[in-house]
């Protein structure tokens, strides 16, 4: 889908990608791969043959290269949506600090106190 | 006629689900979380309704993007939480009342509500720790009510605008009333309050503007309806807007209502968690 | 900003989809059927609208009752029809037109309007019938449209009541007048008029009952939701319910129209066949 | 699902089963069984061990009986949807006017003069 010039559904938010129907329709494919590793059967498939598994959902190379980096900033900007890729997250025991801490540059105790830094 | 008991919210975070599961109730980390239920169990030990209205979001279970509903109702005999990509067992089905269910999307079609009604539904941990937090061994608690579970998107946008949500619990709490049978109800309304998963924004939480939403979801829920979604997005962060849950079970309860128990604490995970119980006057 | 050239409205039976294959239009048959079409393609001819909004009703392809929305909306860059069960063969793909889908569903979705948004969707002969008639040889008539087709529950009660549709249709306009593109677009509401294939009183046809809907979808639609969904049913017959499209697509074109052709035929299959053609004034 | 006592949605017409929530309840094995014969796998599939079939989507005796005697009515009464079971119908190259005879006491060409005295 191209750009919607003139036509304008969000605000600007730094730091903040709003899932839309053009980051939904970007993302299709590895939402898809993703929303599949809900199944057991299908997180075995991918870790058993990750370029194999990938090409049968179709990712693009971005995509690819994202999953292969484990680059969760990448993934985002490649039309994932936070809830899926929290699925492939899952099949290597990170957390959602790991998570926050691979996008925000910390590590994963760094990222545990700006949290509690919040209170 | 059925009657409206109450409301409950609380967030969901799947985390709680582990620390339930290995009881640290009394951990430092846990504690201040856990503190705010007692109150919760004595009420509903209290009240036992017949019949809990489960409000959530689903987060990429019950739902993919071929299919997002805006708001989604389960009319099924029993509702089971799958894997949701973690390997968590599954819990036993929770227990359906699809002639409520099937109340419900009548009436409030009727009224200009599109529900996409669902014969089957997988529930996620948006649905299922709640009512683990409020009805502990669920779904084996002896008081476990039937559950009618309703669903609003909150994956993709457009969601759905705060003044919608509260328009649908207002449309909901009619479709409850009316129902013929001398029951009584419970509302949840799960998710929140702020947090952000995603991004270079990920970790933001917003504790002044969580205190203004409980604040005015008690006392003044048509006050925030003014926020637009981008600026729900911007303030309770990209996750925050499970707040619509919120409003949603808002909505149903009218009025005249008592503010039973509140609690908030930061952090649960990368969340603020709010809980809080509203009891309607009789 | 796009424009809205007017409505088309037709019966969307399977054998017509048959018909056409075989080219039986001067069949005694099938002619005063087809008679219907020719003023229909003359004005497609001189208009060569930019989109389609194709507002049909599934029949068991796209949605099955585990998830039955109200009202859905397609949001993929194209559509196939896919075997119903009777071994159709398929057709290439329908271009779709996901900028103008995306847009609709945020206008509406904010405009209160709770659609299921559909980013895979296998469209059935309730979309593609319509467009074989109109666009012959669909898809790869000259002047195709790009399309989002539109889809409204009249499979399983609660359908939507006629006025809400009409009021969707208001919605419908609304998003599409404020679409960014120098464009102009043709809404499609297909199915009905009169029929019941289910049941004892399989074979019910309303001819008085389908006049007075014809009249009144063109000079008085308001006048058409004081109808109850089962007065609609019992007048229209149980599948006569698909005149929920036609309320839906009048409602988008407004109060200043004028009808350019119409046609009426009993029976065409089991159904009472209507064709209409309004045009917005200029 | 249990009768709901008090509470009506719809109006009684003769020859006419409301299709609502009840309904779609008690028929929905049949349905689901039914939607699947949209893909020829599955027609094959039925058409091979009728039986074995219905056991596989868990139909119940009335509605196995039902299908056994091809009874569209019989069908439609154990929460068949006349779309769905339009799909069981074309695996026998039934039209909907020899459905529309068969559930009227009609031969298809009855039905057809029936259709047409409407006119
Ligand atoms: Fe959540
Ligand atoms: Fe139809």
């Amino acid at each position: 889908m191209h750009d919607m010039p003139g036509y304008d559904y969000h605000i600007d938010i730094p730091g903040t990608t709003i899932f839309d129907g053009k980051m939904a329709m970007k993302g299709y494919a590895l939402n898809k791969m993703c929303y599949d590793f809900n199944k057991a059967e299908n997180r075995e498939g991918f870790k058993a043959d990750e370029e194999g598994w990938m090409e049968k959902y179709g990712l693009n190379e971005g995509q690819k290269q994202a999953i292969r980096d484990r680059n969760v900033l990448g993934l985002i900007s490649e039309g994932g949506n936070i809830y899926y890729l929290a699925k492939f997250a899952g099949i290597f025991g990170l957390s959602v600090q790991d998570v926050g801490g691979l996008q925000t540059g910390k590590s994963t105790d760094e990222f545990k106190e700006y949290l509690a830094s919040q209170a | 006629m059925a009657k409206i008991l109450g409301g409950i919210t609380t967030s969901h975070i799947p985390a709680v689900g582990n620390a339930i599961q290995k009881e640290l109730y009394d951990d430092p980390y846990w504690k201040p979380f856990f503190d705010g239920y007692p109150k919760v169990h004595q009420w509903i030990k209290d009240n036992k309704p017949d019949y809990c209205i489960n409000i959530y979001n689903d987060h990429g279970l019950g739902f993919f993007l071929d299919r997002m509903p805006t708001f989604a109702i389960g009319c099924a005999n029993e509702y089971r939480n799958e894997d949701e990509g973690w390997g968590l067992p599954a819990l036993d089905p929770f227990p359906g009342a699809p002639e409520l269910s099937w109340h419900i999307a009548e009436s409030m079609v009727a009224d200009h509500f599109d529900l996409t009604t669902c014969q089957e539904l997988a529930v996620d941990h948006g649905f299922v720790v709640p009512m683990q937090l409020f009805w502990p061994g669920a779904p084996h608690h002896p008081d476990m009510p039937k559950t009618v579970p309703i669903s609003a998107n909150t994956v993709q946008h457009p969601i759905p605008t705060l003044a919608r949500a509260l328009d649908f619990g207002k449309a909901l709490g009619k479709a409850l009333q009316s129902f013929p049978e001398d029951a009584t109800v419970v509302i949840l309304g799960t998710g929140g309050l702020s947090h952000q998963l995603d991004g270079a924004r990920a970790g933001f939480i917003n504790k002044e503007f969580d205190q203004y939403c409980l604040d005015n979801i008690v006392s003044n829920p048509e006050e925030l309806t003014k926020i637009t979604r981008m600026e729900l997005v911007e303030k309770a962060g990209a996750q925050g807007t499970e707040f619509l849950m919120w409003m949603m079970m808002r909505g149903a309860l009218g009025d005249n209502i008592n503010e039973i128990t509140r609690n908030y604490h930061i952090p649960i995970s990368n969340t603020a968690a709010g809980t809080l119980l509203l009891e309607c006057a009789a």
